[in-house]
């Protein structure tokens, strides 16, 4: 199976002439104001449900996490440090309009509050997509990843492995298209996650958060132009001394491929609530399965000797 | 839904690993980050069918080739009552996926492709294969006709059991729950000797001592493979390992070793004479690997809920080797 | 469907007979995926508006069918706000269509206890009467000083900033020649 | 606001929000714009990608500090003081914009020598009236100007204009002719208006500031640099304010402060600079220049006050400046009574001017409340507003709607100002049982925006239309059906009354058309009658110069004149702005007046009309073509040359020379210091809020004087402040706000699931030290009182609350958002309950954002114990007051005059005359 070593995503080359330029997101959370404008308005696009009033003292974050109901979460993270580290040198000489230090430089008072738009991040190589057994995950011409709402028989499997906990079965009582009373479910029951507004993809639209962000946090458009737009903007940002400035799921060599959706952060992605360091689970897949293999021979022969030798009672 | 995952009257009182204010996390002495404790990913949506099917997939699978080997020695009662059994187990396990899903009424969408990427589509068809010819097998049996159909019925489903026996350990490993995917080499393991085990015990319950001799063994091997096994798996998990040891993971483990164990002894020890060893000690075992099961299953979720299964082995692999999730400026 | 046809669109067939072998990406696309369409693009008519909540003066755009909003979204054209906006602005279908929007008048009589049904035009009517009534009960037409008054202090009016031009308009004019001097709005707030 | 009004001459943001992207510096203050005006603030990031500094200067931490270059904590209250410390920065080490300076404002004026300033009187201007607690401003003029003096004026029939009115400009100002009589264009003669400016604020050093701010000195300074750095002919700064400023007791001559560093630094009608005022709501702009104010008419024209009882001639003349455009003050008049009285409005009658009903001094929104307290006020109508949790001190509001006999309130959702009856807190505290309550209530259901047609005027002073998308529902309508019909009902039940008092609504001229089965009005014809037209031919006026003082023009709101030019819907235009020149796309929509975005554009050219640099050219003047032009519509006649100089006897705006931006100002100049238009002085004074644990650094002379306090008024009592005795039991600063996910009192927002569960219940942030001293857990409950009620809010523990030191003591400041109320999907307290109604003279807004609380751990207690509760706490304040009083405290400096009833103290100059007018140290 080659299915961690193409570069490309997973299936996207089905498409043949119908395949379209892989786009996704940059999400930039060095000019995220932290409005929640695009959980709104995938709301509002995908009539996705309330998520539910729970005021939980974490910061202004009350969405807590991505899920069935969520699809855009903003992270707010309160820090006692300075934006801006100090920088090395001073001002050059004859430029009067930089401060006399560096934003929050005097590291007494210094603060920052950080804000990240978090997003399924449509992965190269991606788990959810590998491992649903109906093929209701599946990868667009966009090379974008989708759960397909008349498919998904909500198994539930992609949930967990999702290395970003992005998906989630939707445990709320089921809207449209109702389960035949006589099985009994009276929830959704299906798996939901961000679309990358495949509909609006469809119609030449922009998916709807990019759209609606106040400030471009949040930037749609083809991957390799915005892969190319990040590493100016980390180059930028290091330049002015920006504190823990990384780009994140940016390299087509990470554990998943790289993201299709993928971020500028300003500190370590456990701060925000991403894993350091997510692998696509399937990428150990062929040693699962020739482990299995020898397990399932180990016991066929272990069962067969056990029976066959020795004695009847 | 959102919930309240921790109570914050809880915060307030600042247990061990929660949230402050702040975000940070104050766990006697150790400062590791996460967005207030929250966890990275989602913990498995599966409810009890789940476990409960691994039990009786595993316990369908042995009982198949329990059935054939039987019956290439001749152990005519040991092959029909494993033969009925894996095929009960074959029909109970489909329902309990069904029961499972969010739409059950879409089912049938599990065969609507043949994904070798997806060990659960795989096992689909698995479970296809091998139900219905341990039940078609059954079924002739009981009926007394069509004898080849039956044989080839038979031997099909003991070529599949060992499968079906053994996937559901690639299924949960083929996952990014911490403790199911680092265990994914034993996993398999564990759930053939649990599979083994349960299969021999089960046919012990419903044989009388003179020819359980290859199902208490195989019992008792199970049993004594599958111990060893997870003795070995928690080892190599390291600090993740020790969600085997906590919660309900944890007293699960212990029912486990304990009901296996106990069973496995009394089947070795007097299984040979005695019929009421033979269903007490089968019975035992029974219940020692559904408990296993619960445990690996409970290891699973409470790996899931806890950010610091997920944050610290990866903080620690990307310390070491580096990693290309993150691309810093100097980079 | 022809049981030939049948086995085509089996996905499992699909994925080898168009290239999909993985079973990750066309073949297992499903009839409605394929046919997807943006529900703007299916909309009667979009209408230019511009946002009610803060005084940014976003552009919006009104997709309607069926006599109703299907959806609500930034207009790229504004100057302004360049298709962008706040989650407000983004809820304001959702403000449209609230849950707990009021679509009938509510009458609650002097001491009553409960809300009760009235009709708009009898609304209209009593309204009309107890402001000729107030008026005529209260009207100054001079100070205690003396000077001239021509107005009633019994009644008033209060709102505006979040009405259009047009609206505070009527409200003034009509107003000023009730006698109505206390008329306000939340530009004192 | 009358403080952009009379230092600029109009009221409305000087600047537009693109324009903001070509700032080099951007000072917000007193505003949360990226909170609050998210997608506006796009402009902002534009300006510091593109390398600006922006500064934001609050008491909180908030989304735009995160945003900001820098943040400078601030206490709550204290902006004048931060403000005149950059303008003393500026005068003393003479980094002032000089040539602007000397041109374009007024620096060069010398001021009347019987004027005193704060600093000669310990905190009062010359004038105060301690009688009447007014100033009389005769002593404030120009030097040589003839002066009427202010009873004068009132014996011949006027009042000197001022609040909302001289919020477009400082008209009359009593000069008869354009220039000044006396100015020093060197400024150096000690009564010129630079001189009087450095003298006035020679004491707000950075230490003072930093002392009385709490922030640091190296915070202030580096602001101070950075502001100058990026000021001049090469860079310009912009100040962005919003209601953080307004909503104190000196929330004018905090604008004010702002306007005046702005005149300094050149920055006013220069692309990048400016002063950008962010409104709070879709049409708040529109709701002052076309009033729903009781003391103004359409375009600012003054209501006729009682004591204003001469003759048409008489009002014209009180408020027509000889010079500048308010020069043709009749014609605009004019215009609106021919467009409300039609024919019925003619010369002969004077218009229908003596008909026109007349308003006192104040009959704003909280007098009129106070009013109803009293059983004055019978009857009211609510249209879109909610008082009962907008206003501050929601309680006596609630109280004041409990006493109405009839009430109308039109929402599109049952909001509490109509549900008060059956679930405000004083119905759960039994101050209030619905079968005693005699107000008959109708609830009428509004339309949306998407259900009319119709224009908002947004921050930037543009006209936007929007169309209708669908029909409303069943009941609901728009206001404009709404006063329509009510209109058109009173006018025929009364059309055969020979009363006289129905003369007025008689002569109304209400023919609107009508359309769809509701016959909604058309909203199109009514912004006709506002744009104008002639009367004669019907012909549409393209702008104010069109307008006639002869009767034979109609024109709704003169500043709009032209908003329906040629028979086009100028404010319906949509251009996409890729399709425009520049990005000041003025084929979008349209901006009074004329269209034009950037105010006083003339100065961004140079006094010769040149560019000041190319950097920042905007509007200049073509000496080839002979006129004004460049990137937007010029603020100035187009083809008068920089070089005119107006003769002797010229009127209205020929009376302003070539080389004078500020067109509405009888001078033509921006006013650092304003002679007139304003009730607390010509200059801002750093005094301290209403409620503040401090005393005044500067004067004995604690709070602004001319504050308006409701002395007599039970429901409105005070905390004790600064050091008198029980200021202890309120001993936290409480500054409010609001958040991005809800608009104002919450009634659009609460009822919106999606928005509902981003923020879903009330909070208050407190700082961790906070916190630990009282016993705060995060995520617990706290309860937060006043001398006006208590309210529980969640605990949110933060950094981003600081508190401040002064006077080596260390006070925390408590953040409350103030979205909630009884009802919605998610309810909580109103922080307004906590509320004062002391407010500012010049505008009557309320100081919400900074007054004191105390606040302890817990729930606060339910039913009859929560006023008893907050009364406990007010008697156990008032009790040391008066121990104190009967004890007097060691130190002499600070004692006060015991309170009045209800645990009030009186500090007001006129109670204590001889010690406020104590020289200073």
């Amino acid at each position: 199976m080659s299915v961690v070593e193409t570069k490309r995503p997973d299936g996207w080359e089905s498409y043949g002439d119908a395949q379209k330029e892989r786009v996704g997101f940059f999400t930039d959370t060095s000019v995220c104001i932290g409005c929640k404008a695009c959980e709104v308005a995938c709301k509002e696009w995908n009539l996705i449900p309330e998520d539910g009033r729970v005021w939980t003292g974490e910061s202004y974050d009350h969405t807590s996490q991505l899920g069935a109901n969520t699809w855009r979460h903003v992270a707010f993270v309160e820090q006692r440090k300075p934006l801006q580290a100090l920088l090395e040198a001073p001002p050059a000489p004859g430029d009067r309009t930089a401060p006399s230090a560096a934003p929050g430089g005097d590291g007494s008072t210094a603060l920052r509050w950080l804000m990240e738009s978090d997003v399924c991040k449509h992965c190269t190589h991606a788990a959810c997509l590998d491992v649903c057994p109906t093929g209701s995950l599946f990868r667009t011409e966009f090379g974008t990843v989708v759960v397909q709402q008349d498919i998904c028989n909500g198994c539930g499997y992609c949930v967990p492995a999702c290395p970003f906990g992005v998906l989630d079965k939707r445990h709320l009582p089921a809207t449209t298209d109702p389960p035949p009373a006589i099985l009994g479910r009276k929830e959704d029951g299906r798996v939901w996650k961000c679309t990358l507004c495949y509909d609006r993809l469809k119609g030449g639209h922009e998916p709807a958060c990019a759209k609606a962000c106040p400030t471009k946090s949040i930037q749609f458009g083809p991957l390799e132009e915005l892969r190319e737009r990040a590493d100016a903007r980390l180059a930028k940002l290091s330049a002015e001394g920006w504190n823990g400035a990384q780009l994140y799921g940016r390299d087509p060599e990470d554990g998943v491929g790289g993201f299709g959706a993928f971020f500028l952060l300003l500190d370590d992605p456990e701060v925000y609530g991403l894993p350091p360091d997510p692998v696509v689970t399937t990428r150990d897949l062929p040693e699962m399965w020739s482990n299995m293999l020898a397990a399932a021979g180990a016991m066929l022969a272990g069962v067969a000797a056990l029976t066959l030798f020795g004695s009847r009672r | 839904m959102r919930e309240e995952l921790h109570p914050l009257s809880d915060v307030n009182g600042k247990p061990p690993g929660t949230t402050s204010w702040d975000g940070s996390i104050t766990e006697a002495g150790t400062e590791m980050r996460s967005y207030y404790g929250r966890p990275v990913i989602k913990e498995p949506v599966w409810t009890w069918e789940i476990p409960a099917y691994f039990f009786t997939g595993g316990l369908a699978g042995a009982s198949a080739v329990l059935s054939t080997a039987a019956k290439l020695t001749g152990n005519e009662p040991l092959s029909k009552r494993a033969l009925y059994i894996g095929a009960v187990a074959d029909l109970v396990s489909p329902a309990l996926l069904i029961s499972d899903l969010g739409r059950p009424e879409r089912f049938h969408h599990m065969l609507r492709v043949v994904k070798i990427t997806s060990p659960m589509n795989v096992g689909s068809w698995v479970l296809l294969v091998s139900g219905g010819a341990s039940n078609t097998a059954a079924v002739l049996e009981l009926l007394g006709r069509l004898k080849p159909v039956k044989l080839l019925a038979g031997a099909v489903s003991s070529l599949a059991g060992p499968l079906l026996a053994t996937y559901t350990g690639v299924l949960i490993a083929d996952t990014a729950v911490p403790v199911w995917h680092e265990g994914r080499r034993e996993l398999p393991w564990i759930f053939g000797a649990s599979a083994m085990a349960s299969a021999g015990a089960a046919a012990s319950v419903f044989l009388r001592p003179e020819d359980a001799g290859p199902a208490r063994r195989l019992a008792v091997a199970g049993v004594l493979a599958e111990g060893a096994l997870m003795q070995l798996m928690e080892v190599r998990l390291g600090k993740i390992g020790e969600v085997y040891r906590q919660g309900a993971a944890g007293k699960l483990s212990w029912a486990a070793k304990g009901l296996a164990t106990g069973g496995a002894a009394l089947l070795a020890r007097r299984g040979k004479r005695s019929r009421a060893a033979l269903v007490l000690g089968g019975a035992m075992v029974c219940a020692g690997e559904m408990c296993l099961r619960w445990a690996v299953f409970k290891a699973g979720l409470q790996s899931a809920r806890d950010p610091k299964y997920v944050v610290e082995p990866q903080r620690e692999r990307a310390d070491r080797r580096g990693t290309k999730a993150t691309t810093k400026p100097d980079a | 469907m022809s049981l030939s046809k049948l086995l085509e669109s089996w996905p499992a067939v699909r994925q080898l007979r168009e290239g999909d072998p993985l079973g990750l990406g066309r073949a297992v696309q499903s009839p409605r995926s394929r046919t997807l369409v943006p529900r703007i693009d299916e909309a009667e008519h979009v209408v230019q508006s511009v946002c009610p909540f803060c005084a940014v003066g976003c552009g919006q755009l009104v997709y309607v069918s069926d006599g109703a909003i299907t959806h609500i979204e930034g207009d790229p054209a504004s100057p302004i706000s360049r298709g962008r906006l706040c989650p407000k602005g983004q809820a304001s279908k959702s403000y449209a269509d609230s849950p707990l929007r009021e679509y009938k008048v509510k009458y609650r009589r002097p001491y009553g206890t409960s809300w009760e049904e009235l009709s708009l035009g009898d609304a209209m009517e009593m309204i009309a009467d107890r402001i000729i009534r107030t008026r005529a009960d209260s009207w100054e037409w001079k100070t205690e000083d003396g000077n001239p008054a021509n107005r009633t202090m019994a009644i008033g009016n209060l709102g505006g900033a979040t009405l259009d031009n047009e609206e505070n308009y009527l409200i003034k004019k009509l107003m000023t020649a009730l006698g109505v001097v206390q008329v306000e709005n939340q530009a004192r707030i | 606001m009358p403080s952009l009004g009379t230092s600029f001459g109009r009221g409305g943001a000087t600047t537009f929000q693109q324009d903001l992207q070509n700032a080099d510096c951007i000072v917000i203050m007193g505003s949360n714009m990226a909170e609050n005006h998210p997608v506006g603030f796009q402009w902002v990031m534009e300006a510091r990608e593109r390398g600006a500094q922006v500064i934001h200067v609050d008491p909180r931490f908030t989304r735009t500090s995160a945003m900001a270059t820098k943040h400078v904590p601030l206490r709550a209250g204290s902006d004048i003081a931060f403000l005149g410390g950059i303008a003393n920065y500026i005068l003393q080490n003479d980094l002032y914009f000089r040539e602007y300076v000397e041109h374009y404002t007024n620096a060069p004026v010398i001021i009347n020598d019987e004027f005193a300033d704060t600093e000669d009187l310990d905190g009062l201007f010359s004038g105060w009236d301690p009688e009447e607690g007014e100033y009389s401003v005769e002593s404030w003029m120009y030097d040589g100007m003839e002066i009427h003096g202010s009873a004068g004026q009132r014996e011949q029939g006027f009042k000197p204009t001022k609040g909302e009115a001289s919020g477009h400009g400082g008209h009359g100002g009593g000069l008869l002719h354009g220039e000044p009589p006396a100015e020093d264009r060197a400024m150096q003669h000690p009564r010129c208006v630079l001189q009087l400016l450095k003298r006035h604020y020679a004491r707000y050093t950075p230490e003072f500031v930093a002392e009385t701010c709490g922030c640091s000195v190296e915070d202030f300074v580096q602001v101070c640099e950075t502001l100058v750095a990026n000021s001049g002919r090469d860079r310009t700064s912009a100040f962005v304010y919003a209601v953080g400023w307004t909503q104190h007791t000196v929330g004018v001559q905090t604008i004010r402060s702002a306007a005046i560093i702005q005149q300094l630094l050149g920055n006013i009608g220069r692309p990048g600079g400016g002063i950008m005022a962010l409104r709070g709501h879709a049409s708040i702009q529109g709701s002052t220049d076309i009033p729903t104010l009781y003391n103004i008419l359409p375009g600012y024209l003054p209501m006729p006050h009682t004591e204003s009882y001469g003759d048409l001639d008489r009002y014209i003349e009180a408020n027509t400046s000889p010079t500048g455009w308010w020069g043709h003050f009749r014609a605009y008049f004019v215009s609106l009574m021919k467009a409300y009285f039609g024919e019925n409005a003619n010369a002969d009658n004077d218009f229908l001017f003596k008909s026109l009903p007349r308003i006192d001094d104040d009959n704003s929104a909280y007098w009129t409340v106070e009013q109803m307290l009293q059983g004055k006020v019978k009857g009211y109508i609510i249209a879109g507003e909610n008082p009962a949790v907008g206003h501050a001190n929601g309680k006596a509001h609630r109280l004041g709607l409990s006493r109405l006999e009839w009430l109308v309130v039109r929402d599109v959702v049952e909001i509490e100002s109509a549900s008060f009856w059956y679930d405000s807190p004083e119905v759960e505290s039994g101050e209030l049982e619905p079968e005693a309550i005699p107000t008959e209530i109708f609830f009428l259901p509004a339309a949306t925006h998407t259900e009319k047609d119709g224009s908002f005027t947004n921050t930037q002073r543009l006209l936007q239309w929007h169309w209708q998308a669908v029909e409303p529902k069943e009941d609901c309508r728009s206001e404009l059906w709404f006063y329509f019909h009510l209109g058109r009902l009173i006018k025929q039940k009364l059309a055969d009354s020979e009363d006289e008092r129905d003369k007025l609504i008689k002569a109304l001229r209400w023919e609107y058309p009508t359309h769809s089965g509701i016959q909604e009005p058309d909203a199109e014809a009514v912004l006709q009658e506002i744009s104008g037209q002639e009367i004669e031919s019907g012909k549409f006026l393209s702008g104010y110069p069109e307008l006639k003082d002869d009767g034979s023009t109609l024109c709704g709101c003169w500043i709009y004149s032209g908003c329906f030019k040629e028979g086009i819907n100028q404010t319906a235009r949509k251009k996409p702005h890729w399709e425009q020149d520049t990005y000041v796309a003025d084929e979008w929509a349209w901006a009074w007046p004329d269209n034009r975005h950037l105010l006083y554009n003339r100065a961004s050219a140079d006094p010769d009309g040149k560019p000041w640099s190319e950097r920042k050219r905007y509007v200049w003047w073509d000496a080839g073509e002979g006129k004004w032009t460049g990137l937007d519509s010029p603020d100035f006649e187009e083809d008068k040359p920089p070089s005119y100089v107006p003769p002797k006897d010229a009127k209205a705006e020929d009376a302003i020379a070539g080389d004078h931006p500020f067109v509405m100002q009888a001078d033509g100049r921006s006013w650092l210091y304003v002679p007139q238009g304003l009730e607390d002085g010509p200059l801002p004074t750093h005094y301290e809020p209403h409620e503040s644990p401090f005393g005044n650094r500067l004067y004995s002379q604690r709070a602004n004087p001319r504050r308006q306090q409701n002395k007599d008024l039970a429901e409105d009592p005070y905390n004790p402040v600064a050091d008198e005795p029980g200021a202890d039991v309120y001993p936290y600063v409480v500054t409010t706000y609001r958040l991005t996910e809800h608009h104002t009192a919450g009634g659009m927002t609460r009822s919106v699931p999606y928005l509902a569960e981003l923020q879903p219940q009330m909070f208050c942030e407190v700082h961790p030290d906070l916190a630990r001293d009282v016993g705060l857990e995060h995520g617990g409950w706290a309860t937060i009182y006043t001398s006006r009620s208590a309210i529980e809010a969640r605990v949110m523990v933060t950094d981003r609350m600081r508190p401040v030191r002064m006077d080596g003591r260390e006070v925390h400041q408590i953040g409350l958002p103030y979205h909630w109320g009884k009802r919605g999907l998610i309810t909580g307290d109103s922080a307004n309950d906590l509320a004062h109604m002391a407010l500012d003279p010049n505008v009557h807004i309320q100081e919400t954002k900074a007054f004191t609380c105390g606040i302890r751990p817990g729930r606060r207690p339910r039913g009859a114990d929560l006023p008893r509760f907050v009364a406990e706490l007010r008697e156990q304040a008032r009790s040391r007051l008066e121990a104190s009083v009967a004890e007097p405290p060691m130190s002499g400096r600070t004692s006060r005059t015991p309170s009045a009833p209800g645990g009030r103290r009186e500090e007001d100059p006129h109670v204590e005359p001889e010690e406020a007018r104590k020289p200073a140290q």
